[in-house]
């Protein structure tokens, strides 16, 4: 048993630190999130000449890394930054571009030169009021997609985007290039600062990503769900921590409110709370090449959206009024991590989906 | 014992809902009840209304406007407002200027500035917090020294909120550093184009600006502008911070969310059921609902010892708490009811005559704004930490 | 709308504080529950004459009460002197005998001459491992039973039982001696003092309650609801109160602990959470007679079980070590506050109950 | 990072679990696992079959009969003991204060005292908090004044747990008033068939007695039974709190307590279906098993850093919050999962050779008295409060 982080996935950490440190400061951010599409290509290309995205990919895809606990650290410090940019979809849908034979494709996106996103769940469809999913049909030698996505992160900046949808014999992926015919993008901001857009596909022309089953988009949502543990478990060490700076610093009745034993007990439960979080992560990263992966993607994924709601309250709470201005760090943490609830599954989803393979354990 | 309105009470509310259903534009409450942003204009139209009415100020005495009605009648008028959807009355003028004016306020300033404030005349706003000074509010430090006829006042308010719509503040000031920091506080009405003043909006984190700094710079006020006596500000500050507490739970505006929250929950879809049949979803909804009917009975009990002559302290601190826990739940269950939509915002879509195309289900919209932007309830009018304090003097007695 | 309890309703109250506080004081109630069957025979029939029972029920039944608010007044000043005894089985099975011709016996009960208990729920059976019920049958002109049920308040004390079972055309209500034969008792101490036991029943004779059916059965643990609910709500006002007075008195660290803000705190969340679980029991008394009556009662239950919970076990917390000793009355309020949770179906039991009118509405 | 034991500590975990099959007991096991009363020859029993296999005190050093086992192979072994239902070793003399003894007493005291606790010769017992000194443990009162060779103590212990058992008591006494409260403590020894000294029962809420009241009246002390030096006390008191606290969270009770409550949500049907098919109760279950599943990797992770030299003040105290917590709420739900059969409560069924009918399913027999009798876990060996104070002084640093 060894719970060290390992050499050089440190170093890699330590480079992204030091990297969002000077070039994605606080003034940077604030304005990153005010253009279009809320993220800064420029820096998404130097982050990529850094190996960040090669870190998500095992080196037969092209990348050096690629394992649970890589990619773990490289969301971490995604959290600790609350940097913005197509970091989850380059994840999914780079390894779902690794499993089949676009070596070339997914090269071009870990060397930061083309934006990737994966589209993968269905759109709200105003007129039915249901959600509408893509579904594929044979054309010829190729294959032509029909329906829509919904939320796909930062697809009004992405070149090519990874779409899966329903074919006769089940589900299987394609590769469609954003400019392409047929293909519709609504894109619009989103809450926590970065961008999503609609994805709208008639008759679209589509390459497939051959040998791509739904068992493999699963091992990619599941790679996601380990990536959004590990981010969430360092946004929340944010909040805490910054947090915790504003009770020793902040007076009130002549004294920090640090000293306010009713807050303090607070946080000791949020504190403790975060371990638990924490450790949440680890074990969806330990387990998930074992056949507990889901059960413990799901533990993950519940406790942090449970704990991230909890400490972004509380956070926002201690600070009290200035806890929820724009111009404090804090704020845009609080947003991030109770969005964080919003991608991949929330609370209640991961826990009955606990439950589900409780009961059949 | 009996929980059900007297016939005069039932008489009562037909008579709120006739009106509210003949008075209240449809244009108003559509906006309401889909999250809208209201703006000024929207606001001055509904107290216009409601001043024709003669139901702009129940709580004031008749002689200046107000009506004689029972604390069940208000009850009932703020909760038949807030389920159908209207536009909640400004407060800083009508509920909290308003009570100190008419219990220290001398006649002339009673009759110069009530009727000024029915007609719409003047928009107050408040400036008590101070950046240094929240919980603790006694710590301010914002000066007002007097000169010949005039107070020259320095310094600076914050989270005034609308102040930038105010044509007059309502501060607290200290007029005295020597003694007990609660000793010299004064209770000073300013005209906001009084040279000197300037409103700096502040943005919070759902990127709206409904909230000021409000900074004063060697400002001339004429000593005229003084409520009651120098240095007794604390004194009126304490009295409207408890005026009316036994309405503060939002019993009305919670029930119409609550309503809202259940519509959603039996029309949205996850997984191919309902909402209301998930079993980890309706359980959160059945608490939520027992919990506010609990709380409904928790006011009405308050209000009929309030009747009676009681001073339900801790009791008015119990439904701040709660009743803000509720609303700020409710708006979570909206949120959680978005599912992966609550991300989405298009700011924009909150504004009257946007034309964009909704994204996701179109109460979505404003769902997580409105999440981020209740976490203030907790916090304004008297922390849910303050209150517990309140509490905590009251039943401990130690 | 009038919150009063009413003068006749307070009268009672008092009279019934007044008697508990001389006949039954804490000493007395040591000895009681390490009785047999854990209450005072004598005492029960000087309650009957001080017309306790009778406020039980309406007028046309022998009583001169019966309302819910009457059942909540009796039951709150039961819950504020944790006293044992068979209330709640006279007060389910006496609305039985009040609903059918039986009014000679009812009033030999509301005398306190004769002991009553209501066995409704099913026994657990070791030999299935499942429950068991129980059943009736014709036998000539009367009727027999067969079958067992299971944790009957105070059945060991009891002259009379209530006994509901199924016929062939639904749930029917009989009257079963406690001597008779093919009847048999194993009576048990409970862990808050008082006693019930198992009832089995073999080819035993018993009187119909004609006109009693499954609605009558249903209004009759209704009423029991409403009971329980404002017991329960006594003796965590009772509970409170404990706590508050220990944290006066009580001095670590050289102040007395109610000074501690952490505290200080809880109990305001409690104090708060108690007024919310009375005003459940107000509704629930308040809609006993009305179509909502079986949602009230479902939120009072649940809320009551949840706060009680909240409350027994803050209250031993606070206290500390000695909250947990025999000696003190405490420990026996906090018992009696978390068994209320498993008579009549648990917070649980009533939440989903609850779920289940909600949805239908 | 690898959460995976080595192969060496998989084969020890193999070694430990061979040893349980052929040596414990099954009806001590048995026992255990049904919540029976162990008697003070269970007890004994236990300890001489770990003696004899040299494991019953792993963490002393091997000279004096301890292992040279790593922090990970402590924590193996008592998560097996716990999952095979072994008894709990009996804590005092054995993890409380042998580890004083061997860091602050003499060799002759570590020779004398040590190979006794081994072999069961002495039953030792723990003289800490009196009426006046709980969380508050230094305000203690009883009194050691010295007289030529001898301490005469006066003055009372309280929640001596197992005092009836005991041979001898461990103490903190008072030998000066004059200043701090903290610097006037010191650690005796004493034997309890001294003249003076009375233990009497302290029945608890659930009926049981097994902790004690223990008063001195001028009980002679040999000045040889003194630990460490005179008005140094307070040092090995807190020594002694903080020892091992690694091990605190009781992980391997409760993975046992777990598997039991899983069990009987599988086979206990409540409305026609099993409980773990109930959504409510499923639910319960599902929070609390992630809770020990991240627990446990939380204890990893503490016992990891304490390997490599860290000293997680911190963490341990949340380790013990928790621990607690889930251990508690294990016990809240095998109360909800027996239902109406939780109130019966037949005292007798507790102990060996008991032979009425089960009431109800044989488990409900101990769930309620067991889930009061829990209620200490949050309150004994430094209050969950106390654990806060803890952590929040860490982690604010103010």
């Amino acid at each position: 048993m060894d719970f060290a982080i390992g050499e050089d996935r440190q170093m890699l950490a330590d480079t992204m630190k030091r990297f969002f440190a000077k070039e994605f400061d606080w003034e940077k951010r604030l304005k990153v999130i005010e253009t279009e599409h809320g993220f800064d290509r420029a820096m998404w290309g130097t982050l990529a000449e850094l190996g960040v995205l090669g870190a998500l990919f095992p080196e037969d895809a092209g990348g050096f890394g690629g394992s649970a606990f890589d990619i773990g650290t490289v969301f971490g410090e995604v959290g600790r930054a609350i940097a913005t940019g197509p970091y989850l979809g380059t994840l999914m849908a780079g390894r779902l571009l690794a499993a089949t034979d676009e070596s070339e494709t997914l090269e071009s996106v870990i060397a930061g030169e083309k934006v990737l996103t994966f589209a993968h769940e269905p759109a709200y469809d105003a007129e039915s009021g249901e959600t509408r999913d893509v579904t594929a049909s044979k054309s010829g030698d190729g294959w032509v997609l029909d329906g829509a996505k919904g939320v796909v992160e930062y697809i009004g900046a992405a070149d090519l985007i990874v779409v899966t949808a329903r074919a006769d014999d089940g589900e299987r992926a394609f590769l469609v290039e954003r400019g392409g015919k047929g293909v519709e993008v609504v894109d619009y901001k989103l809450v926590d600062g970065g961008s999503g857009g609609e994805l709208r596909l008639s008759a679209a022309s589509a390459r497939e990503l051959s040998g791509v089953t739904g068992e493999t988009i699963e091992a990619a949502t599941a790679a996601g769900v380990v990536a959004l543990s590990w981010e969430g478990v360092a946004v929340m060490d944010e909040l805490r921590d910054q947090t915790l700076e504003y009770m020793r610093t902040r007076k009130q009745f002549g004294v920090p409110i640090g000293k306010f034993q009713a807050l303090q007990h607070r946080m000791a439960t949020l504190a403790l709370e975060i371990e638990q979080a924490r450790s949440a992560a680890i074990n969806a990263a330990a387990h998930f090449d074992k056949p507990e992966r889901d059960r413990f993607g799901a533990a993950a994924k519940y406790t942090v959206a449970r704990v991230g709601n909890l400490a972004a309250e509380e956070a926002i709470q201690i600070h009290g009024g200035i806890g929820m201005t724009w111009e404090l760090p804090l704020s845009h943490f609080a947003k991030r991590m109770v969005m964080l609830g919003h991608v991949l599954g929330d609370e209640d989803e991961h826990l009955a989906r606990y439950i589900e393979l409780m009961r059949a354990a | 014992m009996n929980l059900e309105y007297t016939p005069e009470e039932e008489a009562f509310r037909e008579e709120v809902r006739a009106f509210l259903k003949e008075k209240l534009p449809q244009r108003l409450s559509d906006k309401v009840r889909t999250g809208k942003r209201l703006t000024k204009a929207d606001m001055e139209e509904w107290h216009a209304i409601l001043n024709e009415q003669g139901w702009l100020a129940p709580h004031w005495p008749e002689k200046y406007g107000g009506t004689d009605w029972s604390v069940m009648q208000k009850f009932i008028f703020e909760t038949e407002l807030a389920q159908a959807h209207a536009p909640r009355v400004v407060p800083f003028g009508l509920s909290m200027l308003a009570p100190v004016l008419i219990k220290y306020g001398t006649q002339e300033q009673c009759e110069h500035y009530l009727p000024r404030i029915l007609d719409g005349t003047d928009w107050w706003c408040q400036g008590y917090s101070e950046p240094g000074a929240g919980s603790d509010l006694a710590s301010l430090k914002t000066s007002a020294v007097r000169e010949g006829d005039h107070y020259i006042v320095n310094g600076q308010k914050t989270w005034t909120t609308l102040g930038q719509h105010a044509d007059w503040i309502f501060c607290l000031v200290r007029t005295d550093s020597s003694g007990k920091k609660q000793e010299g506080i004064s209770f000073l009405l300013i005209d906001m184009d009084t040279p000197g003043i300037e409103v700096r909006p502040i943005k919070l984190l759902d990127g709206d600006e409904e909230v000021n700094e409000v900074f004063f710079t060697d400002v001339k006020v004429p000593v005229e502008n003084l409520v009651g006596e120098e240095n007794k500000g604390w004194t009126y500050a304490k009295y409207l911070l408890t005026y009316e507490r036994t309405n503060i739970a939002g019993i009305g505006a919670s029930m119409a969310a609550l309503e809202q929250l259940k519509e959603v929950a039996r029309t949205t879809k996850r997984g191919g059921k309902p909402l209301i049949e998930d079993p980890l979803f309706a359980q959160r909804l059945a608490r939520l609902e027992i919990d506010l009917e609990n709380m409904k009975t928790t006011n009405l009990r308050v209000l009929d010892a309030a009747g009676k002559g009681g001073a339900p302290v801790a009791e008015s601190s119990m439904l701040k708490i709660r009743g803000t826990e509720i609303r700020q739940e409710i708006g979570g269950l909206m949120r959680r009811a978005a599912g992966r939509y609550a991300q989405p915002f298009v700011s924009e879509s909150l504004d009257e005559g946007y034309n964009g195309a909704p994204v996701g289900p179109e109460w979505t919209g404003p769902v997580s704004s409105q999440y981020f932007n209740n976490r203030k309830l907790s916090i304004f009018g008297g922390s849910n930490e303050v209150q517990r304090e309140i509490i905590t003097k009251a039943i401990l007695e130690l």
